[in-house]
C-alpha cells in the first residue's frame, strides 16, 4: 500500500499527481473464500479488514451491490459519541469509541475524527433526571461525561437560545467531550484500502441474490455477475436491505426498515462549535468543516426502502433547530436526502448468529450505525472468526427477542444518532 | 406525504393526519400461555419488512380515529389500495398468504 | 462609479427609476427591474468572490439559478445577515446592501490568492484523507485552519425580525414554471375552471420569452408574454405565483412553492407583512415547463472572470441592457448560442469571433452570421483563455471532429469577454425528487425526466424540447392532458404560432482538449462553486474511484449550492471518458431537494416561539399564573411545578407545601391527568383485558388502581379507574399518556376485539379536576357541599359520590396518592376556576395551601408510590416495581402483558427491582440518576446494581428519601450500597421498603 | 343515593349548577373577547366569534343501527347525518365525526335534558357522553376566511371540495379541531380547552394579513 503523508503529497504534486496508485484493486472472485462480507459499507469493509489484521484471516470477500459506502454510510449525520445508557451498548461503543481516535494513523487515511463534543440537551425534568443517570452510568463505565446546567451550555454553544423563551427552555444537558464527528466517505474509503492492502478481495456492482446451502448451513452466496462464490462462514452487513437479505437465507429478522432523512444548510462561516441534539424538540445540528449546518431528526414512521420520507418532518425538524438557533432562521437549507435504517425495537443492534448455520448478521443499527463503525466491524470480525459470538456482540442476539433480554437504549438513541 | 384515502371517511386525507402503526394482519394469538417465547416473541417483534409491497397498519388519528389498513409499496410509497380493518387485500405478493 | 456597461435603452429595466446600493462598502446605482448581479455587471463589477479552495478571482457566469460564483452577503443590519444570495436571483432594491463573502482585504485582492497559485496543485482532491495525520494530536490544530476556509457568508447572531408563513393548497394542476411551455399550459387549461396554480421563480414570467428576439403569434415573444399573463390573470380559478420557486417535489405529488414576498423591496419586511411564505401544495397533477440550463464548456482557465454563459450574455443585453464587455469570443457547440453574438453586435460591440467545435455547421445561426458578417471558426475551440482578474483573450485552435485532441496550429485572439455554450441540460431536478431516476438521450445530449409513478407530466426543454415551437406545442397538450386527468372537460386549443428555426446538430463535446494532458494543462474548472477541475476527476477515477457517485463524493462535485447546475454533466462526461464508458454507464445524476436553496424560516412558517408546540392549559391556570407558579412541562401540558414566596428557596417552598398537606390541606390541580370515558356492555370485561388486575367485581361507585403493561408485560401506564354503571367506567391515565392510552385501547377494540360493545371517548378536557388532600380535607369539603355524606362510613377510601360542590354538580373521589384523606372534586371544566377559589376561601381558615408537581412527588415518594416514567423506564414489568400484588393471573382472560411478563428474561434471577433507600447521612439527598454499587473502589468498569428514580428531602420525616432499581433489591433489604457520585462523594444508602411514612395506610382510610 | 338510569345502567348528572350566579368560563375566557371585540377597526376583514357555553354532546353508536337512527329521528327531529355532513334543526348542530361518532351542540342549559332523552329513546348499544366542559365554537366569517384557514389546516377547504354543511376532523395548527363550513365565507371550529390558548394565538396569528375584530 502507498503511505500516504504530506511528504507523499508533496512528491505526487511534482509529478501533476499522475502516479497516484489505485486504493483498491479490481479483483476477480475466487471460487471460494474463508469469509463472505455480504455488503461494502462501513460496517462490512471494517469487518473484513479486523478479519484479516486481527485474526489474519485474509482470504475474504466483500460483495456489494453497488459502490463501496454508498449506502447509510454515504447518508449519514457523522455524529459519533459513546455515551450509551446500558452496559452492554456503552461497552460496544465506547470500544468503537477508543478505535475512532486512532483510527486515522490504524489506517493511514484520515478520517478527520474531530471531537468536538456532543451535548444532549434536556428540556424537562424528566429529561434531566434521565441525563443524570445516563451520565453516571457512563462514567462508572469509564466513559466521558458531564451534566451542564442551561449556562454551561450556553458557554459552549454561545448562539443556542438557552432563555425562558423557548416554548421547551434548555434546562440543561450532558456533554462528552470525546465524541465529535468525522468525514464519513473516509471512513469507508480508509477501511476498504487498508483491507484491500492486507489482501482483502473487494467487489463491488455485484449483488447476491441467493444462498448456496447444505444439511442447513450456509456455504456460499450466488450472485448476480460473478455467479456462485463460496464461504466457510458468510457475514451480512446490508443495513437498510436486512430483512430482504434475511428472507433469502429464510428467515424473518426483529427489524423494520424506515427511512430516516437529513439536510444540511449552504456553508456559512464557523458558527457552532459541538454537536447538539435534543430528543424533546427533536433535532440534532453540527458544523461540517466546509461550513454546512448538517441536521437531522428521527425516523419517518412508516416503512420505507425510497430513501425519502415526509415533508412534514423535515418541516419539524427545521422547526426545532430554529426554536433552538433562532438565528439561523435566514440560513437557507440546501440539500435533504434519506437513507434506510433497520430499527429494532430495544433500538440497539443485532451481531448474531442465525438460524442457519455458518450465517450471521450483523444489522438493526438503527440511526445510529455510523459511530459504532469501527466498533461493529472489530466485534463481528471476532465473532466470525470464532464462529459464535465475541464477547462484545453476544449480548446483541437476534435470539433476545425471543427471551426477552432487550436493550432498551431509546432514551439514549433518541431522535437518531 | 402521502395522501391517503380514509375508507370510513371516504375521501383523501393528508398524511398528517394519519400515524402509521406498523404491519398489518397480525393478530394476537388465541392462546398466549400456550406459546412458547420464541412464538411470542415473533408475534411481538419478527415482520416481514418487505421491499415492495407491505399491508400495513394506519390510523386516521386526527380524524374519525378509526383504524385501516393499506397496501403500499415500499420503494415507490404508491398506495395500492386501503381497506377497513376485517377486509381482505386485492393486492398481494404471489407467495403471499393474508 | 458609472454604469459603464449599460446600454443606453432597451431592456426591462426602468432606465428612469434609478436605485442606489451599496457593494462592498461602495455606492452603486442600478435601476428598478435589475437583479444585483446585472447591476454589477452594469457597473463593470467583474470579481464577486473568491474561490473556496484555491481562492482564485471568480465573477458573474449565468442569469438564474445556475449561477455558482455570485453568493453574496445581504443584509443592512445585524439581524436581517442573508448568507449566500445568489445575486442573479436576488432583485435590487433602493438601499440595498451587499457585499462578497470570501476574499481579504477584498475579493480583488485577496491575501489568500497565491495559495491559489502556489498553493494549488498541492490540494487535489481527497487531500485531506492524505495529510494531517501526524502526529494524532496535531488533527484539532489543523482542522482550525481548514474550519477558517469554511463556508460562504454568515448567519446573522441575533434572531430574526421577520415573520414566515406556510400555507396549505390543493390544486387540480401545478404548473412548474412559466416560459413558453407553461405559459402556454396554462392557457389552454385555464377555461376548464379547475384550480390551476402557475408558479415561477423569477420575479417577472415569461421565462426564456423575456428575451427571446422570437415572434409568437406574430407578437414580439415578450410582448406575447405579457398578454399571456394579462389573460391568465383574469382567471379566478388560476393563481399565478411568481418569485416563488418549485424547490421540492415530494410523493403523491405533494409539491412545496417558495415564495418571496418582500425580498425584492427591502431586507426585512415592514408592516407586519410576510417576507417569505411556503406553499404546501397537494396537486392532482403536476405539469413540469422547468426549462433547461446551458452548459458551459469545460476549457483552460474557464473560471476567469468574464468567461459567461452565452445565454447569459444574451439575458443581460436583452433583459438587463446590460453589455458586460466589449470584445466578445463566442465559443459554441450549438446553434442556439449564436443568439449571444448576435445580441452582442447588436449592442453595437465587436464580435472578435465565433469558434464552432462542430466541423461542418449548416444550421440557419451559421449563415445569418455569415450574412452579418461576423467571423466564424469552425471546427475550433478555446483552448484556454487567458487573464488575471478579468479574461484578456484567448487561445484558439482546431480539433478533431470527436474532440477529443487539438489537431490546429493555437492563435491567440485579444477578448474582454468570452461567451460559452456547451449545449442544454434539461432541468429534470423535480421529476428526480420522488426517487425517478432520469434517462440519458442521445438526442438532447442530456438527462430527461424517467418513468415516474407521480401525475406528472413535462413539456418543453425538460423534455429536450428546446426549440420554442416545440415548446409553445407541447406545453399547450400537456396542459390540456393535465386538465382533462384532473377530471375537467375543455375544448381543444391550438398552440400559439411562431416560425420555426432550422437548426443543425448540437455536437456533444464537455471537455474541449489542451495541448497539454489535463493534469499539467491549465486548471478546467467542472464545478465552479467547488472548484473541482477536469484533472481532479480524472485523478479520481485514476485512483479507482469508478462509480460516478465516488467520483462526486471523493472531489466533492455537486455539493454546492447550484447542486451542479452547470457542472454535474460535464463531471459525468468526464469520468465516462476517463473511465472508457458512455455517460449513462458512468450513471446517472440525481437531485434531491431543494431545487434551489429554502430558508430555514420559510419552512418553519408560525411555527417557532409560543407556536412552536401548542401549551395545553387547565381551567385554572390563570390562577396558578397569579399566584406565582412556576411550571413543569409534562407533554403538552404546563403543569404548576411549585407555587415560591417571596425570599423562599425552592427547598423552602416544597417544605411548606408538604408540611401543610401532611397537617392541614393542601390542593393540587389535577386537572391534566387523562380521562376515559368507556361505555357499553363489554367495558368491564374490556378492562380486565387491558389491565393487569382484577375488575370484575368493582361495584358501582367504587374505584380501584389499575397497571397497564404492554404485550411484553413491561409496565406502560397505571391510573385509577371508577364504576360509574354496569356498563360505564371512567379511566384516569398519567398526564403523559393520555393520548397513547386511548390509542391502546381503541387499536385493540378496532383491530383485535371488535365484537365486544364499548366505546371510548376522551372527557379530559371536559373536567377540571380539584384534590383536596390533607387531614382537614373533610372539613374543607364539609364547607361546600351539603348534599355529599362525608363521615367515613357513608364515604369510604375509594368511593366516589355525586353532589353539589360550591354550588356546582361534582363528581367527588375519595382517592389518594399522598396517603392522606383527600378527595378529588371533578366538576365541568367551565366551573373549574370558580369552584378552585371557593374552595380556597373554604380552606383559608385551615391554610388551604396550593402544592405543585414536585410537592406531589415528595408526598407520593413518602407513601412509596410510583410515578410511571419516573420510577418505571419501559423496561421493568409489575414484579420488578414489586406490584405483583396488581396482577392476577387467574383471570380467564390471558391479559395484555400476562405472557410478556413471563419470558425467560422477564422470570430470571437477579433483575433490578424497585425499593426504597435511606441515607446513611440522613441529611444526604442522592441525586437522582445516581449509580448504585456494592464496592465503590473497584475500577471502572464497575458493576452498576441500580439507578436512583426518585430522591427528595422530606421535611415531613426530616430526612431524604428515595427510591431506586437495585438488582435482586427485594432480597436485599436492609443490606448496603453506595453512590459514588461526579463531585467525588460517595453516599451510603440502606435499601429498605419504599413506604416511608405510615405504612399502614391508616390517613388515608380516616 | 345512585341516579342509575336502568336502560344505559349508568350514572347521569346535570353538570350545570341551580345557581346562575355561578361563574361560568369558557375555554376563551383568558383571551377577553370583549375587550378585543372593543379595539381596532370594526371593518377588518375577518369576523370571529365565539359559540360560547353551547352544550356538546358526543353521541357513539352505528348509523346503521335503526333504534340508533329512529331514536335521533324521534328525539331531534333530524335524521343523523352520514359521512361528513351535519345537520342543524333550531340550534341543534349533529356532525358527523366517525361511522359511529357524532357531536352535537345544543343551547346552553337545554343538554342534559337531550342526554336523558337520547338515552330513553335509544335501545341499543350506544354511548352518550357530556363534554360541554372540554371545548367550544368559534365562527369565522368574512372575505378572506378561507385563505386565512388555508393556513390553519391541511384539509381541502376549497367550496368544490366542502361545500356548506360539511364537516371535518382535521389539523389546526398542530392541535386538532372539528371543521364545518357554515356559509360561502364562513366556518365554524370546535377546538379542545386545553388547545384553546394555542388555537387563539394561532388563529390571530393567520388573521394577521387581513385583520379581524371580534364579535360578541
Amino acid at each position: 500500500m502507498q503511505r500516504y503523508s504530506g511528504f507523499g503529497l508533496v512528491k505526487h504534486a511534482l509529478s501533476y499527481h499522475e502516479n497516484w496508485q489505485r486504493v483498491w484493486r479490481n479483483p476477480t472472485p475466487k471460487p471460494k473464500y474463508d469469509v463472505i462480507i455480504v455488503g461494502g459499507g462501513g460496517h462490512g469493509l471494517a469487518t473484513a479488514y479486523y478479519l484479516a489484521k486481527v485474526h489474519n484471516i485474509t482470504n475474504v470477500a466483500v460483495v456489494e451491490k453497488g459502490y463501496l459506502g454508498g449506502g447509510n454510510t454515504a447518508r449519514n449525520t457523522t455524529i459519533v459519541r459513546s455515551n450509551y445508557l446500558w452496559d452492554e451498548s456503552a461497552h460496544l461503543y465506547e470500544h468503537a469509541m477508543k478505535l475512532w481516535e486512532g483510527l486515522s494513523q490504524e489506517l493511514n487515511y484520515n478520517v478527520m475524527f474531530s471531537q468536538r463534543g456532543v451535548l444532549n440537551l434536556g428540556h424537562t425534568l424528566q429529561d434531566m433526571r434521565d441525563i443524570n443517570r445516563r451520565v453516571n452510568a457512563n462514567r462508572l463505565n469509564g466513559i466521558d461525561g458531564e451534566v451542564l446546567d442551561a449556562q454551561g451550555v450556553k458557554e459552549i454553544e454561545p448562539m443556542m437560545d438557552c432563555s425562558d423563551r423557548p416554548r421547551y427552555p434548555v434546562m440543561g444537558a450532558s456533554f462528552q467531550p470525546r465524541a465529535g464527528v468525522a468525514r464519513h466517505d473516509a471512513v469507508a474509503w480508509g477501511y476498504a484500502r487498508a483491507a484491500d492492502a492486507l489482501g482483502v478481495d473487494l467487489f463491488q456492482q455485484c449483488e447476491v441474490n441467493g444462498f448456496i446451502k447444505e444439511d442447513g448451513a450456509a456455504i456460499g452466496v450466488t450472485t448476480k455477475q460473478h455467479g456462485e462464490i463460496r464461504a466457510g462462514r458468510i457475514g451480512c452487513v446490508v443495513a437498510g436491505n436486512s430483512g430482504v437479505v434475511a428472507k433469502m437465507a429464510g428467515f424473518r429478522l426483529p427489524i423494520e426498515s424506515h427511512p430516516l432523512q437529513a439536510l444540511v444548510s449552504e456553508p456559512i462561516k464557523p458558527i457552532l462549535n459541538s454537536v447538539t441534539m435534543s430528543n424533546q424538540v427533536h433535532g440534532y445540528v453540527s458544523q461540517s468543516d466546509k461550513g454546512d449546518l448538517v441536521i437531522g431528526a428521527g425516523i419517518d414512521g412508516y416503512l420505507g426502502y425510497g430513501q425519502r420520507g415526509s415533508y412534514a418532518t423535515i418541516e419539524h425538524n427545521i422547526q426545532a433547530i430554529v426554536e433552538l438557533f433562532p438565528c439561523f432562521s435566514r440560513v437557507r437549507m440546501n440539500r435533504q436526502w434519506g437513507g434506510i435504517v433497520d430499527t429494532t425495537a430495544d433500538a440497539c443492534p443485532i451481531m448474531s448468529a442465525t438460524p442457519v448455520e455458518n450465517l450471521f448478521f450483523n444489522c438493526g443499527w438503527g440511526t445510529g450505525g455510523f459511530k459504532a463503525t469501527p466498533g461493529s466491524g472489530h466485534a463481528f470480525a471476532e465473532t466470525l472468526a470464532l464462529g459464535k459470538a465475541s464477547s462484545l456482540a453476544k449480548p446483541f442476539s437476534m435470539f433476545r427477542f425471543h427471551d426477552g433480554a432487550l436493550i432498551d437504549e431509546h432514551g439514549a438513541a433518541g431522535v437518531a444518532h | 406525504m402521502f395522501y391517503i384515502y380514509c375508507p370510513y371517511c371516504e375521501e383523501h386525507r393528508e398524511e398528517e393526519e394519519f400515524h402509521a402503526s406498523g404491519e398489518a394482519h397480525i393478530p394476537r394469538p388465541s392462546d398466549p400461555d400456550n406459546c412458547t417465547d420464541a412464538e411470542w416473541g415473533e408475534y411481538l417483534f419478527f415482520r416481514t419488512n418487505p421491499r415492495g409491497l407491505h399491508h400495513e397498519l394506519w390510523v386516521h388519528g386526527i380524524g374519525c380515529r378509526k383504524f385501516f389498513n393499506i397496501t403500499r409499496d415500499t420503494v415507490s410509497y404508491e398506495i395500492k389500495e386501503t381497506y377497513k380493518i376485517g377486509a381482505k387485500p386485492q393486492f398481494t405478493h404471489a407467495e403471499e398468504k393474508v | 462609479m458609472t454604469q459603464k456597461n449599460r446600454l443606453a435603452s432597451g431592456g426591462r429595466i426602468d432606465h428612469q427609476r434609478p436605485l442606489n446600493f451599496t457593494y462592498n462598502g461602495k455606492a452603486l446605482t442600478g435601476f428598478h427591474g435589475d437583479t444585483v448581479a446585472s447591476a454589477l455587471l452594469a457597473n463593470g463589477v467583474d470579481i464577486v468572490g473568491r474561490s473556496f479552495k484555491y481562492s482564485r478571482p471568480r465573477g458573474i457566469m449565468a442569469a438564474g439559478a445556475e449561477e455558482p460564483n455570485a453568493l453574496l452577503q445581504l443584509g443592512a443590519t445585524e439581524a436581517t445577515q442573508t448568507p449566500n444570495v445568489r445575486a442573479t436571483q436576488q432583485d435590487l432594491f433602493e438601499g440595498l446592501v451587499a457585499s462578497s463573502t470570501n476574499g481579504w482585504p477584498s475579493p480583488e485582492n485577496d491575501a489568500m490568492g497565491f495559495v491559489g497559485k502556489v498553493g494549488a496543485r498541492f490540494m487535489p482532491p481527497g487531500f485531506y484523507y492524505k495529510t494531517f495525520m501526524f502526529p494524532q494530536s496535531m488533527w484539532g490544530t489543523y482542522e482550525k485552519f481548514i474550519r477558517k476556509a469554511a463556508g460562504f457568508g454568515r448567519s446573522s447572531l441575533e434572531s430574526d425580525v421577520d415573520v414566515y408563513d406556510n400555507i396549505n393548497q390543493h390544486a387540480d394542476v401545478l404548473i412548474v414554471g412559466a416560459g413558453p411551455a407553461g405559459l402556454s399550459a396554462a392557457l389552454a387549461a385555464a377555461k376548464s375552471g379547475a384550480r390551476i396554480i402557475l408558479a415561477d421563480e423569477q420575479s417577472e414570467m415569461g421565462g426564456s420569452l423575456l428575451d427571446s428576439p422570437a415572434l409568437i403569434d406574430g407578437q414580439p415573444a415578450d410582448e406575447w408574454a405579457v398578454s399571456a399573463i394579462e389573460e391568465l390573470s383574469s382567471f379566478d380559478n388560476v393563481m399565478l405565483l411568481s418569485r416563488s420557486t418549485v424547490n421540492g417535489y415530494h410523493d403523491h405529488n405533494f409539491l412545496t412553492i417558495h415564495e418571496r414576498c418582500t425580498d425584492h423591496v427591502s431586507d426585512c419586511a415592514v408592516n407586519g407583512q410576510i417576507r417569505q411564505r411556503m406553499h404546501r401544495v397537494r396537486a392532482k397533477w403536476v405539469v413540469l415547463a422547468t426549462g433547461s440550463h446551458e452548459r458551459p464548456l469545460v476549457f483552460g482557465n474557464n473560471d476567469i472572470p468574464g468567461v459567461m454563459l452565452a445565454s447569459a450574455v444574451s439575458t443581460y443585453i436583452r433583459r438587463y441592457a446590460v453589455a458586460p464587455g466589449n470584445k466578445l469570443v463566442l465559443m459554441t457547440t450549438n446553434d442556439n448560442a449564436y443568439q449571444a453574438a448576435f445580441d452582442w453586435a447588436d449592442a453595437g460591440h465587436e464580435v472578435v469571433a465565433i469558434v464552432d467545435t462542430r466541423a461542418n455547421p449548416s444550421g440557419a445561426c451559421v449563415e445569418a452570421a455569415k450574412s452579418r458578417g461576423l467571423k466564424v471558426i469552425i471546427g475550433s475551440a478555446v483552448i484556454e483563455a487567458k487573464g488575471d482578474k478579468r479574461v484578456n483573450g484567448v487561445l484558439i485552435a482546431g480539433i478533431d471532429e470527436v474532440g477529443e485532441k487539438v489537431t490546429g496550429s493555437v492563435e491567440p485572439y485579444d477578448c474582454d469577454i468570452l461567451a460559452s455554450s456547451g449545449g442544454w441540460s434539461p432541468a429534470i431536478h423535480l421529476s428526480c425528487h420522488t426517487g425517478s431516476r432520469p434517462v440519458w438521450s442521445d438526442e438532447v445530449i442530456g438527462f430527461v425526466p424517467g418513468e415516474t409513478v407521480q401525475k406528472q407530466l413535462s413539456a418543453g426543454a425538460i423534455n429536450g424540447s428546446f426549440s420554442l415551437e416545440s415548446c409553445l406545442k407541447e406545453g399547450t397538450e400537456q396542459g390540456l392532458i393535465a386538465i382533462r386527468n384532473a377530471g375537467f372537460d375543455i375544448e381543444d386549443r391550438s398552440a400559439p404560432k411562431t416560425a420555426p428555426v432550422n437548426e443543425d446538430r448540437a455536437m456533444a463535446l464537455f471537455h474541449i482538449p489542451h495541448t497539454k494532458s489535463t493534469s499539467r494543462g491549465p486548471k478546467q474548472f467542472v464545478d465552479f462553486q467547488n472548484d473541482v477541475t477536469a484533472s481532479a476527476i480524472e485523478l479520481a477515477t485514476r485512483e479507482g474511484f469508478e462509480s460516478i457517485e465516488h467520483v462526486k463524493r471523493y472531489t466533492a462535485m455537486g455539493f454546492g449550492t447550484d447542486q451542479g447546475k452547470t457542472g454535474n454533466i460535464n463531471g459525468m462526461a468526464i469520468a465516462a471518458k476517463s473511465l472508457n464508458k458512455s455517460i449513462p454507464e458512468t450513471g446517472t445524476t440525481i437531485f434531491r431537494p431543494n431545487y434551489t436553496p429554502v430558508t430555514f424560516g420559510a419552512i418553519t412558517g408560525r411555527n417557532v416561539g409560543e407556536l412552536f408546540d401548542p401549551e395545553r392549559y387547565t381551567a385554572i391556570h390563570r390562577w396558578h399564573v397569579e399566584q406565582g407558579a412556576l411550571f413543569e412541562d409534562v407533554g403538552q401540558w404546563k403543569r404548576p411545578w411549585y407555587y415560591p414566596k417571596a425570599g423562599e428557596s425552592i427547598q423552602d417552598t416544597l417544605n411548606r407545601e408538604c408540611t401543610a398537606t401532611r397537617e392541614s390541606v393542601g390542593i393540587l390541580d389535577a386537572s391534566t391527568l387523562g380521562k376515559i370515558d368507556i361505555q357499553g356492555k363489554d367495558a368491564r370485561e374490556f378492562l380486565g383485558r387491558v389491565y393487569t388486575n382484577a375488575w370484575a367485581k368493582l361495584a358501582i361507585g367504587k374505584c380501584r388502581y389499575g397497571l397497564m403493561c404492554g404485550e411484553d408485560g413491561m409496565v406502560f401506564d397505571d391510573g385509577v379507574t371508577a364504576c360509574l354503571g354496569e356498563n360505564h367506567f371512567l379511566m384516569t391515565t398519567t398526564t403523559g399518556g393520555a393520548a397513547r392510552v386511548l390509542s391502546w385501547l381503541e387499536i385493540y377494540h378496532q383491530t383485535e376485539w371488535p365484537e365486544m360493545e364499548v366505546y371510548f371517548n376522551s372527557v379530559t378536557d371536559h373536567w377540571s379536576t380539584a384534590t383536596i388532600s390533607g387531614p382537614n380535607a373533610r372539613k374543607v369539603l364539609a364547607k361546600l357541599t351539603d348534599d355529599i355524606e362525608l363521615d367515613a362510613e357513608s364515604f369510604k377510601f375509594m368511593d366516589w359520590h355525586t353532589g353539589t360542590v360550591a354550588g356546582v354538580p361534582a363528581r367527588v373521589f375519595r382517592i389518594s396518592f399522598t396517603g392522606e384523606l383527600s378527595y378529588e372534586i371533578n366538576v365541568s371544566a367551565n366551573y373549574g376556576l370558580a369552584v378552585w377559589e371557593k374552595i380556597m376561601e373554604a380552606g383559608s381558615e385551615f391554610n388551604i395551601t396550593p402544592y405543585g408537581t414536585e410537592s406531589m412527588h415528595v408526598l407520593r415518594a413518602e407513601k412509596g408510590f410510583i410515578i410511571v416514567g419516573q420510577d418505571t423506564d419501559g423496561s421493568v414489568h409489575p414484579h420488578d416495581i414489586n406490584h405483583g400484588w396488581a396482577v392476577v393471573d387467574s383471570k380467564p382472560f390471558s391479559f395484555i402483558g400476562k405472557r410478556g411478563m413471563k419470558r425467560a428474561d422477564c422470570v430470571r434471577p437477579n433483575r433490578k427491582q424497585l425499593v426504597g433507600l435511606k441515607t446513611k447521612v440522613p441529611d444526604a439527598v442522592i441525586p437522582e440518576g445516581a449509580q448504585a454499587v456494592n464496592d465503590f473502589e473497584q475500577p471502572v468498569p464497575m458493576d452498576m446494581l441500580g439507578h436512583v428514580t426518585s430522591s427528595y428531602y422530606s421535611a415531613n420525616l426530616g430526612r431524604s428519601i428515595a427510591m431506586g432499581m437495585i438488582k435482586s433489591g427485594l432480597s436485599r433489604i436492609g443490606e448496603t450500597v453506595y453512590y459514588p457520585l461526579a463531585d467525588g462523594r460517595v453516599i451510603e444508602a440502606e435499601i429498605c421498603s419504599p413506604v416511608f411514612y405510615d405504612p399502614k395506610g391508616e390517613r388515608q382510610r380516616v | 343515593m345512585f341516579d342509575v338510569n336502568k336502560s344505559m345502567q349508568t350514572v347521569q348528572m346535570n353538570l350545570i349548577p341551580n345557581d346562575v350566579s355561578v361563574r361560568a368560563e369558557t375555554p376563551l375566557h383568558h383571551v377577553d373577547l370583549a375587550t378585543i371585540a372593543t379595539q381596532g377597526a370594526q371593518d377588518r376583514n375577518i369576523k370571529i366569534q365565539e359559540l360560547a357555553l353551547l352544550d356538546h354532546l358526543v353521541l357513539r353508536g352505528h348509523a346503521d343501527n335503526a333504534a340508533l337512527t329512529t331514536g335521533i329521528q324521534s328525539v331531534m327531529g333530524v335524521s343523523l347525518p352520514i359521512n361528513l355532513q351535519s345537520v342543524e334543526k333550531e340550534g341543534q348542530v349533529i356532525r358527523w365525526i366517525s361511522p359511529d361518532e357524532w357531536l352535537i351542540t345544543t343551547p346552553h342549559g337545554t343538554g342534559f335534558a337531550l342526554e336523558q332523552q337520547l338515552r330513553n329513546a335509544i335501545s341499543t348499544h350506544c354511548a352518550v357522553v357530556n363534554v360541554s366542559g372540554g371545548q367550544t365554537v368559534i365562527t369565522v366569517e368574512g372575505a378572506g376566511t378561507e385563505e386565512m384557514l388555508r393556513k390553519c389546516t391541511p384539509y381541502d377547504i376549497h367550496i368544490s371540495n366542502m361545500p356548506v354543511g360539511k364537516v371535518v376532523t382535521s389539523l389546526f395548527g398542530k392541535a386538532q379541531a372539528v371543521i364545518r363550513r357554515t356559509g360561502e365565507q364562513q366556518f365554524e371550529v370546535v377546538i379542545r380547552r386545553s388547545f384553546s390558548d394555542y388555537c387563539w394565538l394561532w388563529l390571530q396569528d393567520s388573521c394577521r394579513e387581513f385583520g379581524f375584530t371580534v364579535k360578541l
